[in-house]
C-alpha cells in the first residue's frame, strides 16, 4: 500500500476510522517470479459441494507439480479465496490482484462469479483462467485476458440433445416427428443456459417438445413436475439439475413410478457419486452429458494416460479414499495445464507473456486427462478442443459411451426397464 | 381426476413435511416470542443425526427418533441457556441477528466437520419406496414422516392442554406477566420450550433425511417455508401449523402442476395475501399481528 | 425559503461533526493508491448509503423491513435493462429505478402496514422473495438472459469508470446525499412523527398523526434511495443476476449494519458498514485458507457476541457508558451539595 | 352541543358492552363519565376516541360525524385524548414528546417548540423539558399525556382515568390542572373511577352500569340517585384501584 502519508496526515482524524480497519490487509508481494496463483471458488454456501470438488483438483495438481520441482524452480503457491456469490467476487478478485499481487487467477465454476471476477481481472490486465463456468456470454465480451477451458453451455445442452438424437432415438425406433421430449431444468444460470440450448437443437430436429419447464433448485418438492410427466408421457426426458434437486427429482420420479424410455442429465447431479448413492441400483441406465474422468484412457496420449492413472491413484490416496468427480478432473486439468504448459512457456509471471503462451498453446485432443486438447480461439479465447462426453450409469459406475475413442462401454438398456429392475444394467 | 387426487395426496404429504419442519419453530415463536433464524440449521443437524445414526450404527432414524429427541432436547436447553437467555427481553432485532449469527456458525461448522457433500440414506428396501393404493403412489418415507407429524402434533396438544407443565407453557405464551404472578418461573418454562421445540425439530430432521439429503446449507431450503407456515397458521397455534402446512403443501403442489415456474413464489404470495385479509393468520389469536414484541 | 427552513430543527447541531467526518472520508480515495482499499471503501460507502436508506423506514419509523433487496434489485435491473436495451444512461435509469421502487413500495404498503413487528418483517421478507421469483418467471415471456452484464466501456455518461476512485467518489456522494437527507428528515417534524410512530403507534395517532401516511413517506424515501444503491452496485460489479441483487443476504445485511452501529441514528448505519464489511474481509483473509467455512464460523460467533453485548449498537454502547458516567457524577454532586 | 352521542351500542361477539347510550357535552362543560367496573365506560370512551367503530349509533363532534373515524382525524378536528396507561414516546425528551402534538398545528419547528414549551410550563413540566420521558414518575407521565393532548390545540379533551394510580397530593394537583383547563374554556370529558375527584370538579355526571346509562345530571343529584348507589355499593367493595373495564 502506498499512501502519500504527509497529505494523508492532515485528514487523519476523519480517515482513521476507515483505514485502521483495513490495515491488516497489508501484504508484501513475495519474490518477483514465484508462481503465485489466485483461486476464486465458492467453498461455502449452497454451491460449496462442487466448489470444493474443483478445489481438490486444483490442490492435487499443485501438490503434484510441487513434488516435481514446482514452476520456475520454486514451489507454486495458491492464494485461495472463498467466494460464495458474485457480490463478493469483485471485492475478492481485487484483493487477490492488489494485495496478494497475483498475476493469474483460476476460477470459478459458477458463471455468475466468473462474470464479475473476470471483469476485474481484465481491468487490471491479470490473466483469468476459467475452468468450469459454462455461460456462453462469459467469453463474448471481447476480454483479452480471459481464457476458458470448458465448452460453453450451448455445446453442452446442444450436444446432449444431439447425442440423444444420434444415439438414443434410433434405439427407440421412433422417428423425430413422433418423438416426444420433455425438458426440465433448474432456473439459475447453468440450468437455463443448458436447457435453452438443448431446446434450440431439438426444435431444429423437429421433435415434439411436450414440455419445457424450469424450477428453483432450492425446492423441497418436485412431485408436481413428476405428475406432469406422468400425464404427458414423454419418450425422453432431458434434465439439467444440481445435485440436491437432481436427487429429489429422480427419487420422486421413482416413487411415483414415472417411466420414460430414456433419461439424460446434463452434468450437475448426474455425474457425481452422491447421486448414485441416493438412487442405489436405480441409477443405472441414466445417461449424462458432461465431462468425465472415467473415460477410456486408450484414447489418451501415452503420456497423458500415465497422468490419468496417477490422478486417480493420487486422488484416492490424498483425499481419504474418495473417488474423483468430473469437476475435480476439470479443476485438475486446468491447473495442471497452466502450471505445466503455459507458465513454463511464458517463462515468467508477466501477464503479456502468459497471454501469448496461452494463445500459442496447441495440445491435440487426447492430451488432457478429460480427453480434451487445448487450443484457445484467438477471438473468443475459448478452448476449441473441449467437448462434452456422454456417459451412462452402468453397474452403479459412470461409464463413458461416446464420443470415440473415449467410450469404454456401449449405450445399454434403451428403452429403459421399469424402476427396481435396473440392477443388471 | 386421478391426477387431481394424486396431486392432493402428494400435496398433503408435502404439507406434513412442512408442518413437521415448522412445529418446533412455532412452539418457540409462540411461547418465547423468539424468531429463530437458526431453525433451519437445527433441522439440518437433525438430518445429520439421522444420517449418522443410520450409517454408523445401522439404526433406522425412525426407530432412533427417541434418541434424537433426547439429544436435541438437551441441545435446545443449551441453546437457550447459553445464548437465547441473553436476548429474551431484548428488542426483536437482537434476536434476529443473534439467531442469524448462530445460523451462519452452525452451517459452517457442519461444512468444516462433514464437508459439503450431499448425504443420503435409504431406509426402505428396493421396491418399497412407494406404497400403491388404488392406483395412487404414496412415497413410503413421506407417509412415515407424515405419521410422525401427526403423532407429534397430537402429543404436543395433549401435553399443552392436559399436563400442568403444558398449561404453564400456555400461560407464559399468552401472558408472561400474569403467568409470573401465578408463580410460574418463566426461565424454567423457556428452557423447557426451547428443549421441546428443538427436540421436535431434531426429530423432524431425522425423519426427513430418508426422503431428502443432508448438506450444510440444507436448512436454508426449509427455513423460509417454515416461517410462512407458522405465520399462515397463526402465531402460537399448534393446530394452525398443521392446517397451514397442509394447506400450503396442497396449494403448492397444485400450483406447481399448473405453473412450475411460479411454484416457489406461491408460499410468499399466499402469505402476503392472507396477512392482508386476515393479519392474525388462519387460527392465530386476533390482534397478535399488532403485537410488537418489544 | 425561510418558511421551508423553518421546518427544521436548527437548535440541535449534533451530527455536524459527522458531516465533517463524512466529507473527510469523501476525500479519502484521493490519497489511497491501493485498489483494494478503494474497493473496500466503495463497498463501505455503498452499503452505508443503502443501510442509511433502510434506516429511514427500519430505524427511524421502527418498521423492520426484511425485503429491501427488492428495491436493490429493481434499481439494478431497471437501469441495466434501460441501458443495455434502450441505451438510456444509468444516470437517468437510476432515477427511473428509484421511481419504480417507490411504486412497488406503494403497492405493497397496504398489506404490509397492517402488521407490526415480526409479522411486518416476515411479510416484507416474502415480498423480497416474490419479486425475485416473478422476475425469473417472466423470462419465459420476455427475451432476457439470466444474468445481465454491463460492457466495460468507461465513460461518464455510461457511469462506468476506469479507476476505482471515481467509484468511491460516486458512492461517497450517494452516501452523503442519503445522510444529508436522513439528517434533514430526522430534524424536521417528519422525523419526530416517525419516532413517535416507532415509540407508540397509539399515542402517535392520538396526537393527530396520520400514521399510514407517514409510514408510507418513510417507506417510499427508503425505497428510492435503496434502489439508487442498487444501480450503483450494478455499475460497480458490471454484472447482475436475480440471485445476486435479489438476495435475502442483502435484505439482512442492511438492517445488520444499522444495528451494529446504532439503529435509528444517523451515524449508526455508516458505523455499522465500517465495522461489518472489513470485518468479513479480514476474517476471510485470515482464516479463509485454513478450512472452508472457518471464517464464517468465527463471523457468526462474533455476530452473536457483538449483538448480545451491544444490543443498541456501538453508538448505543457509547451512550450507555456515557450515561452511566454522567449519572454517577451527577449523583456525586447531589450528595456533595448541602441541602 | 359540542359532542353528541346518539343511541350508541357496542358489542363484542355476544357481549354488549355499551347498550343504546345517549349523551351530550356542551361547549365549556366538564362532564364526568363514571360507573363501576365493567360498566362499559372505557368502551364508550374508546368509541368516542375512534379506537373502534360502534356496532350501532352515532357520535358527532361539532356537527361532524366522527364514529369510526381514525383517532388522528378526530384529533385534527379538535378532539384530543389521553391514555389511562400513559403512552410515552420512550426515545424522546419531555419537550420533544410534547412537540409531537404541537406539530399538528405548527409545522414550523420553532413555533412548535414554543407552543410545546408554553404548554409544558402551564402543565407544570416546565422544569423537566430536557429530561428523557423514560425517567418520569407516573404522575409526571399523566401530566405529559395531558400536555401532549393540549398542544394539538383541541376544543375538547377526553381524559381517560387521569387520577388512577396517583396518590392524594398528586390527585389534588391533577384536579388543579383540570380547573385550569376549565378556566381556559376547554370542554372536558372525564372517565373516572375516583368518585371523590369527579364530584369536586364536574359540571355534570353520566353514570353507566352494565353498558346502560342509569343517571345523567348534576353531581349532587346523581349521588343521591338510588340506582347509582346500588350500582356502586354492589361493586365498590371489591374494586378501588383496579381499572379492568371491558
Amino acid at each position: 500500500m502506498t499512501l502519500s502519508r504527509r497529505t494523508f496526515g492532515k485528514l487523519a482524524v476523519g480517515a482513521a476510522a476507515t483505514t485502521t480497519l483495513s490495515m491488516p490487509f497489508i501484504r508484501r508481494a513475495s519474490a518477483a517470479d514465484a508462481a503465485k496463483l489466485g483461486v476464486l471458488l465458492p467453498l461455502s454456501g449452497p454451491l460449496a459441494s462442487l466448489g470444493n470438488d474443483v478445489m481438490r483438483g486444483f490442490d492435487l495438481a499443485k501438490q503434484m507439480i510441487n513434488e516435481q520441482g514446482g514452476v520456475f524452480g520454486q514451489d507454486v503457491e495458491l492464494a485461495i479465496v472463498d467466494v460464495p456469490s458474485s457480490t463478493e467476487a469483485t471485492s475478492q478478485a481485487t484483493r487477490l490482484i492488489t494485495s496478494e499481487r497475483v498475476k493469474v487467477i483460476m476460477g470459478s465454476y459458477a458463471s455468475s462469479i466468473s462474470f464479475a471476477a473476470s471483469q476485474v481481472a481484465e481491468r487490471n490486465k491479470v490473466v483469468y483462467f476459467e475452468q468450469g463456468a459454462v455461460a456462453d456470454d462469459i467469453t463474448s465480451r471481447g476480454f483479452k485476458y480471459l481464457f476458458r477451458f470448458i465448452y460453453p453451455a450451448s455445446e453442452l445442452g446442444g450436444g446432449g440433445a444431439q447425442f440423444m438424437l444420434d444415439a438414443v432415438a434410433p434405439k427407440l425406433g421412433i422417428p423425430n416427428e413422433q418423438l416426444k421430449v420433455a425438458l426440465l431444468y433448474e432456473d439459475s444460470f447453468y440450468g437455463t443456459a443448458v436447457g435453452e440450448s438443448a431446446r434450440t437443437v431439438l426444435e431444429k430436429a423437429g421433435v415434439q417438445i411436450v414440455d419445457a419447464t424450469s424450477y428453483s433448485y432450492k425446492t423441497t418438492d418436485l412431485s408436481p413436475m413428476v405428475q406432469r410427466y406422468k400425464e404427458l408421457q414423454p419418450d425422453v426426458l432431458i434434465v439439467c439439475q444440481y445435485t440436491p434437486d437432481g436427487i429429489l427429482f429422480w427419487r420422486q420420479a421413482r416413487e411415483a413410478g414415472l417411466s420414460v424410455k430414456a433419461m439424460i442429465g446434463n452434468g450437475g447431479a448426474h455425474n457425481v457419486n452422491e447421486f448414485a448413492e441416493a438412487m442405489g441400483d436405480d441409477v443405472n441406465g441414466i445417461l449424462n452429458a458432461g465431462t468425465s474422468v472415467y473415460i477410456n484412457k486408450a484414447g489418451l496420449e501415452p503420456e497423458t494416460a500415465k497422468l490419468f492413472d496417477l490422478f486417480h491413484s493420487e486422488h484416492e490416496k490424498r483425499f481419504d479414499g474418495r473417488k474423483p468427480s468430473a469437476h475435480t478432473g476439470m479443476g485438475f486439468n486446468a491447473m495442471w495445464t497452466v502450471l505445466k504448459d503455459i507458465l513454463p512457456a511464458a517463462g515468467s509471471m508477466d501477464t503479456q507473456a502468459i497471454r501469448e503462451a496461452s494463445l500459442a498453446l496447441d495440445k491435440p485432443i487426447g492430451s488432457t486427462i478429460v480427453g480434451w486438447g487445448v487450443k484457445f480461439d484467438p477471438e473468443t479465447q475459448n478452448n476449441t478442443r473441449a467437448f462434452p462426453t456422454f456417459d451412462q450409469w452402468q453397474g452403479k459406475q459412470i461409464r463413458t459411451v461416446a464420443p470415440d475413442p473415449f467410450g469404454i462401454a456401449d449405450v445399454k438398456a434403451i428403452p429403459m426397464p421399469e424402476w427396481g429392475q435396473r440392477g443388471d444394467i | 381426476m386421478d391426477t387431481l387426487i394424486q396431486l392432493i395426496i402428494s400435496g398433503a404429504l408435502l404439507g406434513g413435511v412442512y408442518a413437521l419442519a415448522a412445529l418446533g419453530l412455532n412452539l418457540i415463536f409462540g411461547v418465547a416470542k423468539v424468531i429463530n433464524f437458526a431453525h433451519g440449521e437445527f433441522l439440518m443437524l437433525g438430518m445429520y443425526a439421522g444420517y449418522w445414526l443410520m450409517t454408523l450404527t445401522g439404526i433406522n432414524p425412525y426407530y432412533g427418533a427417541p434418541f434424537i429427541a433426547v439429544a436435541f432436547f438437551l441441545l435446545g436447553a443449551v441453546f437457550y441457556l447459553g445464548i437465547m437467555r441473553f436476548t429474551i427481553y431484548r428488542p426483536e432485532l437482537t434476536q434476529v441477528f443473534v439467531t442469524l449469527g448462530l445460523s451462519i456458525a452452525l452451517q459452517n461448522l457442519a461444512l468444516m466437520f462433514w464437508q459439503a457433500d450431499y448425504r443420503t440414506i435409504q431406509t426402505m428396501p428396493q421396491g418399497m419406496s412407494s406404497l400403491q393404493l388404488g392406483g395412487m403412489h404414496l412415497p413410503t418415507d413421506r407417509v412415515i414422516a407424515f405419521g410422525f407429524a401427526m403423532v407429534i402434533l397430537i402429543a404436543v396438544i395433549i401435553f399443552l392442554r392436559k399436563t400442568f407443565t403444558g398449561r404453564a407453557i400456555e400461560a407464559v405464551s399468552q401472558d408472561l406477566m400474569a403467568a409470573q404472578l401465578m408463580g410460574i418461573n418463566p426461565q424454567k418454562i423457556f428452557v423447557l420450550t426451547f428443549g421441546l421445540g428443538i427436540a421436535i425439530t431434531g426429530v423432524a430432521g431425522g425423519v426427513l433425511i430418508p426422503s431428502f439429503y443432508a448438506f450444510p446449507s440444507v436448512g436454508t431450503f426449509f427455513v423460509l417455508v417454515a416461517f410462512v407456515v407458522v405465520v399462515l397458521g397463526g402465531l402460537g397455534s399448534v393446530t394452525g401449523t398443521i392446517v397451514g402446512g397442509l394447506g400450503l403443501g396442497i396449494i403448492e403442489t397444485l400450483g406447481g402442476y399448473v405453473a412450475p415456474d411460479l411454484k416457489e413464489a406461491l408460499p410468499f404470495v399466499l402469505l402476503i395475501l392472507l396477512l392482508a385479509i386476515r393479519p392474525h393468520g388462519l387460527l392465530g389469536i386476533k390482534g397478535a399481528e399488532k403485537e410488537t414484541l418489544k | 425559503m425561510s418558511r421551508f427552513l423553518g421546518y427544521f430543527d436548527w437548535k440541535r447541531t449534533d451530527g455536524l461533526w459527522f458531516a465533517v467526518l463524512l466529507a473527510a472520508a469523501f476525500a479519502l480515495p484521493h490519497f489511497i493508491e491501493n485498489d483494494y482499499y478503494i474497493n473496500v471503501l466503495v463497498l463501505v460507502f455503498l452499503y452505508a448509503g443503502m443501510a442509511s436508506a433502510w434506516n429511514i423506514i427500519g430505524g427511524m419509523a421502527g418498521q423492520f423491513s426484511l425485503g429491501h433487496t427488492a428495491f436493490v434489485g429493481i434499481g439494478a435491473y431497471t437501469s441495466t435493462l434501460l441501458f443495455n436495451y434502450v441505451g438510456v444512461s444509468p444516470w437517468l435509469g437510476m432515477i427511473a429505478g428509484g421511481l419504480l421502487s417507490m411504486l412497488m413500495a406503494a403497492l405493497i404498503a397496504y398489506p404490509v402496514f397492517r402488521m407490526r413487528g415480526v409479522f411486518f418483517a416476515m411479510a416484507t421478507l416474502a415480498f423480497g422473495e416474490t419479486v425475485r421469483i416473478l422476475l425469473m418467471a417472466s423470462r419465459k415471456y420476455v427475451d432476457m438472459p439470466y444474468g445481465l452484464s454491463i460492457n466495460y466501456d468507461p465513460g461518464f455518461i455510461r457511469m462506468v469508470f476506469e479507476d476505482r476512485s471515481s467509484y468511491a467518489m460516486l458512492t461517497g456522494a450517494f452516501l452523503i446525499i442519503v445522510t444529508i437527507f436522513a439528517f434533514g428528515l430526522s430534524r424536521s417534524y417528519i422525523g419526530s412523527y416517525l419516532r413517535a410512530i416507532r415509540d407508540s403507534e397509539e399515542a402517535a395517532v392520538a396526537s393527530g398523526i396520520p400514521m399510514r401516511k407517514y409510514k408510507m413517506i418513510a417507506f417510499l424515501i427508503s425505497a428510492f434511495f435503496t434502489s439508487i444503491g442498487g444501480t450503483l452496485l450494478a455499475q460497480y460489479i458490471l454484472y447482475i443476476e436475480p440471485s445476486s441483487v435479489f438476495s435475502t443476504a442483502i435484505s439482512i445485511d442492511l438492517p445488520l449494519m444499522a444495528l451494529l452501529g446504532g439503529i435509528g441514528t444517523i451515524a449508526g448505519p455508516v458505523i455499522g458498514a465500517v465495522i461489518a464489511l472489513p470485518l468479513r474481509d479480514i476474517l476471510l483473509e485470515t482464516f479463509g485458507q485454513s478450512a472452508p467455512g472457518l471464517h464464517l464460523v468465527i463471523y457468526g460467533i462474533a455476530l452473536i457476541v457483538i449483538v448480545i453485548v451491544l444490543p443498541h449498537g456501538l453508538l448505543g454502547g457509547v451512550k450507555s457508558i456515557r450515561e452511566r458516567f454522567v449519572s454517577r457524577s451527577h449523583a456525586r454532586s447531589e450528595r456533595e451539595e448541602p441541602k | 352541543m359540542m359532542l353528541e352521542v346518539t343511541s350508541l351500542t357496542m358489542r363484542f361477539g355476544g357481549l354488549v358492552a355499551v347498550n343504546d347510550v345517549n349523551m351530550s357535552v356542551s361547549r365549556g362543560e366538564i362532564l364526568g363519565l363514571i360507573g363501576p367496573n365493567g360498566a362499559g365506560k372505557t368502551t364508550l370512551f374508546n368509541v368516542i376516541a375512534g379506537v373502534f367503530p360502534p356496532s350501532a349509533g352515532t357520535v358527532s363532534f361539532n356537527g361532524n360525524r366522527i364514529e369510526g373515524k381514525s383517532p388522528d382525524v378526530t384529533c385534527n378536528l379538535g378532539l384530543a385524548r389521553t391514555f389511562q396507561i400513559p403512552q410515552v414516546f420512550t426515545s424522546m425528551t419531555v419537550l420533544e414528546s410534547i412537540s409531537v402534538g404541537a406539530f399538528l398545528r405548527h409545522r414550523n419547528f420553532a413555533a412548535a417548540r414554543a407552543k410545546a414549551t408554553e404548554v409544558a410550563e402551564r402543565i407544570g413540566l416546565g422544569s423537566r423539558l430536557e429530561v428523557p420521558t423514560s425517567s418520569l414518575t407516573t404522575a409526571e407521565r399523566k401530566r405529559l399525556e395531558v400536555a401532549r393532548a393540549l398542544t394539538t390545540e383541541p376544543q375538547m379533551i377526553l381524559l381517560d382515568e387521569v387520577m388512577a394510580g396517583l396518590n392524594h397530593t398528586e390527585v389534588n394537583q391533577m384536579l388543579e390542572l383540570v380547573s385550569l383547563l376549565r378556566d381556559d374554556g376547554m370542554t372536558v370529558l372525564f372517565v373516572e373511577h375516583n368518585l371523590h375527584a369527579v364530584m369536586k370538579i364536574c359540571d355534570r355526571i353520566v353514570v353507566l352500569d352494565h353498558g346502560v346509562k342509569i343517571a345523567d345530571g348534576l353531581p349532587k343529584e346523581v349521588m343521591e340517585d338510588a340506582g347509582v348507589v346500588t350500582a356502586y355499593l354492589g361493586a365498590a367493595v371489591s374494586s378501588d384501584q383496579e381499572n379492568a373495564d371491558a
